[in-house]
């Protein structure tokens, strides 16, 4: 079985150690394969504030507000994410026995993406519509599986920070859930998990153990903020063929193996019902 | 300030404050147009089709 | 041939375009295989300044000035060379169709390294002698080239970070042009080009064009600071069966091809006189 | 303070102001000792050989 993990950033950023989740990995390993994306999104904030730059986000005319990723934000990034966090990440599993390798997706171009042109804001001073450009954010496009699989045959465990390459090959900052996704698609993935700091997809406090097809659009409603891009890429990922996509907190115990024998989590799949 | 919008080539007045990268509704057809150049000698405005992207595609 | 390149951290500090150095790559790597290493001293001292940190300089008990890579350190170590500097590079390759890719020394225990244990410095407060312990800072014991050969071997072109893995599996900041003369003898490389940014080893203001095996302690007393370590890693290349290692600049037209023709830089081998 | 020198078991006094991670000299063998613990109800030190490395590993 060959199972994409996704270790979000907001569970990266707990105070607490992810032992058991880097343990599940090892264990897991044995006998199939795993590939782990991250994202970093809360840790690139900190390091900007840290340098004394204020996270600049803006907000689009139709109300959603946008991190404005500009060249500061972007080498901040790459910093962050495809230095700090993809590195802390290879230790913990090369310390477990998996022979983990970190890449980012611009690494012989395995994730290429669109640079977004520009984005159209409310100007907070004028209440006017205005431009702006000089984003350095990007949306996937196709991904190139070869160095990813190259990889994998020859045992190692790819660990992949969300910095891909655009058209011009210039690396650009890309959401990390939505990296998860297109790798999952490209690798042809058994399973795919998304983690992060809460159980799972609630209502009403109460944890949905399962989700079909019909559902997910009527869960897009209900939930809000950060589970809502969840839903929406567990179904993007869906869209492109996997047959299981599963939202759980990473910090249970074997929280890996629980959550793929449905034991915790909100697992969401074309199969149910 | 002199517009003419490029999609339906109906002159319209904007205001003489009016920002580079500024969005400007055609009064006339409603396309969204962006200010990318300010003539002050001639007082005219030269502007494209707006489009964006929405969503937040970064970390 | 194989050719391992180092660019070194004064080298990419520079105010202009290293262009002429990525291209000089690119033309290269059609005919021959390129490694790239790097390092990133000065980009870490400037980043812990941006961050409010001065770095820490101590004197050892000879005299000798050594930087302490506290924890902190270390992960701005990991963010500026494994995360900007790396990718950096990758890009501009990127660009010129070069297929390359960005890891560390860590990355599939590629490096391993032996952790400092402890460093005997003069307190400067009390004028005497004392040990101080936590640097993170590694001395490169063995290579293991498979992900360096499988890599070779699939058309890709690895640029490595000089961060590298302890005993226990930690990151480690190290030293790059030690990183690249272990690199060059495990990967049995047919020349090692040391890239600064002076033109090579001078005597008087005079390029010295070749060093043989009698000359290189006798340069080694009289040059200084960072060109003695470009020496000292130079021998140890030679001593470790390279057989030539050149020292030049990397501003130059051609860097590459020029410095491999004799034009420019200072050869160093055991092959002359 | 009491110190004795784990290489020749000389038997020496060291001042009272003495530090973790100060490295003293034996003044009989000459050896390079750490301390490595201050008991003040004994008034004396543990000391460990101070073996380092001088070398700049790093970037
Ligand atoms: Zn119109
Ligand atoms: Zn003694």
């Amino acid at each position: 079985m060959l199972i994409v993990l996704k270790l979000g950033g907001r569970l990266l950023a707990q105070d607490v150690s992810l032992n058991e989740m880097f343990d599940d990995i090892a264990r897991i390993n044995q006998a199939h394969q795993i590939v782990v994306c991250h994202g970093g999104g809360p840790q690139i904030d900190d390091t900007l504030i840290k340098l004394g730059k204020k996270p600049v986000i803006v907000q689009s005319a139709s109300g959603v507000k946008s991190r404005l990723t500009d060249v500061e934000t972007l080498i901040v990034a790459e910093m962050v994410m495809a230095g700090k966090i993809n590195k802390e990440i290879v230790s913990e599993l090369l310390k477990r026995g998996v022979n983990a390798v970190g890449i980012s997706g611009i690494d012989g171009n395995t994730i290429q993406s669109k640079k977004k042109d520009k984005l159209i804001i409310i100007d907070p001073e004028r209440g006017r519509k205005r431009v702006i450009r000089g984003d350095n954010s990007g949306k996937i496009e196709k991904i190139n599986p070869k160095l990813l699989n190259l990889l994998l045959d020859n045992g190692y465990t790819p660990v992949i920070a969300p910095i891909t390459a655009s058209e011009k090959m210039e690396p650009l900052n890309t959401d990390g859930d939505r990296t998860a996704v297109y790798v999952a698609s490209a690798l042809k993935a058994d399973k795919l998990i998304l983690f992060t700091d809460v159980q799972g997809v609630l209502e009403n406090g109460k944890l949905i153990s399962k989700i079909g097809r019909e559902e997910i659009n009527e869960f897009f409603k209900k939930v809000e903020g950060g589970m809502k891009k969840k839903i929406y890429a567990a179904r993007e990922a869906l869209e492109m063929g996997i047959q299981e996509v599963i939202i759980s907190s990473g910090l249970n115990t074997h929280p890996i193996s629980d959550a793929i024998e449905g034991k915790i989590g909100t697992s969401l799949s074309y199969k149910y019902f | 300030m002199k517009a003419t919008c490029i999609e339906c080539y109906f002159e319209f007045e904007v205001d003489d404050d009016v920002m580079l990268g500024e969005i400007i509704e055609c009064p006339d057809c409603g396309t969204e147009l962006e200010v990318i150049e300010i003539n002050d000698k001639e007082g005219e405005v030269v502007l494209q089709k707006a489009e964006s992207e929405e969503e937040d595609w970064g970390e």
